[in-house]
């Protein structure tokens, strides 16, 4: 079933630009560095939404042209931006102050794991080497809204939807909103419901690859990504 | 996004019975005039007011609390050349005063913005304003535990703002504005000139447009000092 | 002798006078308001301080002339002010950080009563009324050093240096020096040190007027003030 | 007032053994290039290094580590495009690590100049970073305390400087830098330019001269990130 599943399976442009779909018009958004950076180029037409990154810019562009990079002007992942009209910059505690003090709208983060009452692990495989764990543990606590974008399955087939994480935690009953190759699932009450799924597998197959068990509440309606 | 409000009653009509509201500025200086007499006009009741003072003559907070819409001040210092209206509904009973340390009170703003619950201060520690508080030990020294502060609206005065709602401050009428910017769940500023996205340099934003919801322009704002020196009377 | 200390004691522009001499060339300096913004005036010829208000303004200088004062530039005493060249503005929260985290050198206040172990009470008589604190608990606990100006006694012959306060307390155990109109005083170890006194009055006079035990350790000095 | 300093050598000379110095910069953005370099001339021992970061390639902080001047890191994130320098000390047990949550780095350094002791945060409750430090309930919601954190010496990147000590930054390149202007006992900033008192608009001053004790000028700083794309080596 495995070998089905990377037949259908979405690829982390088409996650990204699933969850790009929920950011609201003028939204305040930090994409966690790596794999979630890549949401900000799917924004529908007609929406725009206002970027954040740790290091203290609020309102940042694309990146450069190659050559054209300012390395004064970089975001978390220490990649070079741009500025957009009426951006802002700021020290690192009024940044932190914008992330824990609940003014961002979401959070979208990448996942080791994600457990049924929102925990979630990213920060840390718990397998020793050394530890680096970022803005990851502000982001959970702060946005309005956490969202995680995450393969459904590890490289090996394991579920990264679990009962309980197994790895360090990054924070507790934090997230809300799970996008995966397969599935878009909410955590509600402790629980995983599932929200919306790729019409090409079924519901016995999906809850196989998942670690928890699947609720359903109301119609799950088709997972449908464009060819990216 | 653009978060320009073309008119002063537009922006305040939020603001309902029972609300607690920020107000920044530091006697007159700051003090967002125009913001305060919209509020005046639309006449909300019941609500509890944080700023440094309580008012002075008869405009502004002044006047706000002469017209019966304050239940209670928050504030480190309600006195002022002219304290008669607070004064003399303190005396009588009939507002209430949570007075706060000038610092901690900035503190508890800023706390209230960044997501900090509570924190220690020296400030107080051993007076009757520590009295009720928690009190903790740190490297040998006593400290006060503070609470965060926080507000259904802040009223803000700003010199520029743009449509995002990033804002600049004239001179020292910064003071307590950036702060209750960043602790109240709405936040209306009055800016004496709306610039277009840009119009401001990114590194001269002082308070970045996230802790904004709107902005109004009063391009010649009145100064509450000078209001009183005229014996102003607000309405 | 009340009427005889009145004859002899140090006009507040003395006893501004006299702690002016104490404040080094470049120190960073916050005067209470009233009284003690007088000693701005004093400043020994070679010396610059750097002062601070708590409303959000470092380096301010004189008062402007009538009809030139700005309105969005005042002190904490709400008095126009004027800037001198490398000034700077921030916020209540960053200016409060410059005041607890112990960065100004020194701190000058008024006081309703001091006692020998450093008890300060200068914000409340507690006798009803409209309490008003201000910035002077934070200042207290701020700066490097705190110090104290003061008539001797009061205006009904009554001691302000004390064994304990009767009143509110501002802040325990904070103040070192307090210039007197008749003194200097130093507090160390729980007592108070008599350092300076005028020289046209003799030490159990000096005594008589203070509630609480004057030790000398080392030279009592003549404290000398111009005529102003 | 002039607290300009002719030579980097000058500017860090009073940093000894043992010294526990913040240093600006998030990767090599703000990072004060010439003042580490300068600072490893000197060679003192047996430091603590609070950054976010522990060094990229073979200069600035990586290189201080190389050269055996560091005893432990305070930071949040050791990894960068080539970490080994820290790497592989680490993993030899050969120098000490205290990971901190970004936010709540910033935040200690903000509360150590601030003389705020400690305060509690959301950040890292219930995980392995949070093990040992006293938690308590706000509003129905844990949260964890942290404490301040100081130094002996900042070193901070700034753009221009004046004789008082005010400075600006350079876009992003402001990040920890004012924090820690404000935490150390004693700060040396290196400016791109030193400009006369007056030469910085009072209302653009980011760090207020109070939080500064020397200002040398880099007149072309180095910046990190391409001095590692030329695999530089310092010394």
């Amino acid at each position: 079933m495995s070998a089905a599943i990377n037949d259908i399976k979405l690829s982390n442009a088409q996650i990204a630009w699933r969850a790009a779909q929920d950011i609201e018009d003028g939204a305040y958004v930090n994409l966690g560095i790596g794999f979630p950076e890549m949401v900000a180029k799917f924004q529908p037409a007609g929406r725009e939404a206002v970027f954040h990154t740790e290091n203290g810019v609020l309102g940042f562009g694309e990146a450069p042209q190659a050559g054209e990079e300012d390395w004064d002007l970089i975001n978390a992942g220490k990649k070079a931006i741009t500025l957009k009209p009426g951006s802002a910059f700021f020290h690192h505690a009024d940044s932190f102050a914008m992330v824990r003090g609940g003014h961002l709208d979401v959070a979208i983060l990448g996942a080791y794991q994600v457990a049924q009452n929102g925990d979630l692990a990213n920060w840390s495989t718990g397998k020793g080497g050394v530890p680096a764990v970022g803005g990851a543990m502000d982001l959970v606590h702060g946005a309005k809204r956490v969202a995680v974008i995450t393969d459904h399955i590890t490289k090996k087939g394991e579920p990264k939807l679990m009962t309980a994480c197994t790895m360090p935690l990054t924070g507790v009953g934090c997230v809300t909103r799970v996008y995966t190759s397969l599935a878009v699932i909410d955590i509600e009450d402790g629980r995983f419901v599932l929200r919306e799924k790729l019409p090409a597998i079924y519901f016995d197959d999906l809850q196989a690859v998942t670690g928890a068990e699947l609720k359903v509440d109301g119609t799950v309606r088709d997972l449908i990504v464009p060819a990216l | 996004m653009d978060k320009t409000v073309a008119a002063l009653a537009e922006a305040v009509a939020p603001i309902q019975d029972g609300a607690t509201v920020m107000i920044g500025g530091f006697g007159g200086s700051g003090a967002p005039i125009e913001l305060i007499h919209a509020l005046i006009d639309r006449g909300p009741k019941d609500l509890s007011v944080i700023n440094n003072n309580a008012g002075n003559g008869h405009v502004g907070i002044a006047a706000m609390i002469e017209q019966g819409m304050v239940r209670k001040m928050i504030c480190s210092f309600p006195r002022s050349a002219d304290p008669k209206v607070f004064t003399d509904l303190y005396l009588a009973g009939e507002i209430e005063l949570e007075l706060v340390p000038q610092g901690t009170l900035a503190e508890r703003i800023r706390a209230g913005g960044a997501g900090i619950p509570a924190f220690y201060t020296p400030t107080s520690f051993g007076t009757d304003l520590a009295k009720g508080k928690p009190v903790a030990e740190f490297n040998g020294r006593q400290y006060v535990q503070e609470r965060w502060l926080k507000a259904d609206f802040a009223l803000i005065k700003g010199e520029l703002g743009d449509p995002l709602g990033n804002l600049t401050y004239r001179m020292a009428a910064r003071n307590f504005n950036p702060l209750m910017a960043t602790a109240a769940a709405h936040t209306i500023a009055q800016v004496s000139r709306i610039v277009p996205p840009g119009g401001i340099d990114p590194e001269q934003v002082v308070t970045p447009g996230i802790f904004v919801n709107s902005v109004t322009e009063a391009a010649i704002p009145q100064q509450e000092e000078i209001l009183n020196r005229q014996e102003a009377v607000y309405p």
